[in-house]
């Protein structure tokens, strides 16, 4: 399965990138699991930014509100969306 | 000559559509501050009162330029809610939401906001509304180009307590 | 063809002059909204806010007209007083202060006011400041057409207290 | 010497006229002058309004405080100024 993490605002700075795309032959793909991969292949900043309450998370468009017991399925779009600066 | 510029500029107005009750747009191009204006006025005739606010992007300091991040699945549903949200509240004729993102310059036009109500206060309250939802509740990122790169825009404090208004 | 229109907006509305930083008209003819909006943030490039107020004629029960009159000596000096008021108090970069007199047909536009100014709250302040004096302290007096016959408005008591708000 | 008297908003209705010329053989006018002559020429609801408080006075374009002690001179433009309703 593969999904992939689209990094908005400063979070693109802190990833270094505007996404990344994660595959995996193992199942489906739980939060530990996103924050595990986000530390080993992106980085420390990006994976503590994660589990920063005051950035949020949206999973294919819809923001969640209990992130870590979420389980991604395959082709999933996560979005981490820090506070917003608009008008 | 003048009757014909006249001519041109009646035909213009009459032709840009504007969406009723709602118009919300997330623009990825300038748009004509004048026009939109001029048919949202011609589209919410029977109104009282239409009040209207236009941000721009102010020449400040060493300001080169700001661009607008937004992001797809969320932004442009988040001020279509937003809008009628404003609509119910104030008991409005009508709104225009207008939104640009990615890069602008000095001077250019950052947001659009009209709304039309029978009453002025109604009109008011729902663009200081729509403004303060727009500034710090929108799926929007910020960032400035100055002399030295790019900097991210935080969220001020001073938003929030505009936000917190509302509730 | 589209090409073309858009030559012919762009020019007209470079054509509307402005007076800066205070533009202040007492019409007796209608006006377009969107060239004086167009033109008045044209004028000020660098605010980094502009609010307009436009208030229309409300086509309201059996009202078929409505009249504005005004005293040649007072009215027209008095609204320039006021925009100077306004500009001073909220450290505007410019305020567009425009009524109609005469006779309006529901629809109509009967006041527009702007102002642009470095920040948001600033913009709406003096408008809100601008339309509470101009609704009840000109020199206008206002009288409706209905079936029977014209009526004079009197002044409303929430007029009064809106005044009284600035002071 | 004459002077001019212009009827504002309502009270044109109340005059029955928008303005009125007065002319007078004997010297200025003074205030109790210009209410007995309104109240003898054009009606007694007139007279009593430009007594009113509410009503404001304007003498060639300038407002008055203290209507009582006003003398007109020759080519004065006396305005009768109901309350506004504009906006």
């Amino acid at each position: 399965m593969a999904v992939r993490v689209v990094y908005l605002g400063k979070l693109q700075d802190v990833a270094g990138r505007p996404e990344s795309e994660f595959s995996s032959s193992s199942g489906d793909l739980d939060w530990p699991d996103l924050v595990e991969v986000l530390r080993n292949h992106v980085n420390e900043d990006v994976a503590d930014a994660v589990c920063d309450p005051r950035n949020k998370i949206a999973v294919n468009g819809q923001i969640q509100s209990d992130r870590e017991s979420l389980v991604f399925k395959h082709g999933d779009e996560v979005a981490l969306l820090p506070p917003v600066s608009g008008g | 000559m003048a009757t014909r510029w006249r001519c041109c500029r009646r035909s213009a107005v009459a032709r840009l559509a504007i969406a009723e009750p709602l118009d919300v747009r997330l623009l990825d191009k300038g748009f004509s501050v004048g026009e939109a204006l001029a048919g949202f006025n011609a589209a919410h005739g029977a109104a009282g009162g239409v009040v209207s606010f236009l941000g721009k992007v102010r020449p400040d300091g060493d300001v080169k330029a700001l661009e607008l991040t937004h992001y797809e699945p969320l932004t442009l549903p988040g001020m279509q809610e937003l809008a009628e949200a404003a609509f119910a509240r104030f008991g409005l004729d009508g709104a225009l939401v207008w939104h640009r993102v990615g890069v602008m310059t000095p001077g250019e036009s950052i947001v659009l906001v009209a709304t039309a109500a029978r009453h002025r206060r109604d009109a008011f309250a729902a663009v200081d509304f729509l403004m303060d939802h727009l500034k710090s509740a929108s799926w929007l990122w910020k960032r400035e180009r100055r002399d030295d790169g790019w900097h991210w825009i935080e969220p001020r404090e001073d938003d929030r307590k505009d936000l917190a208004r509302w509730q």
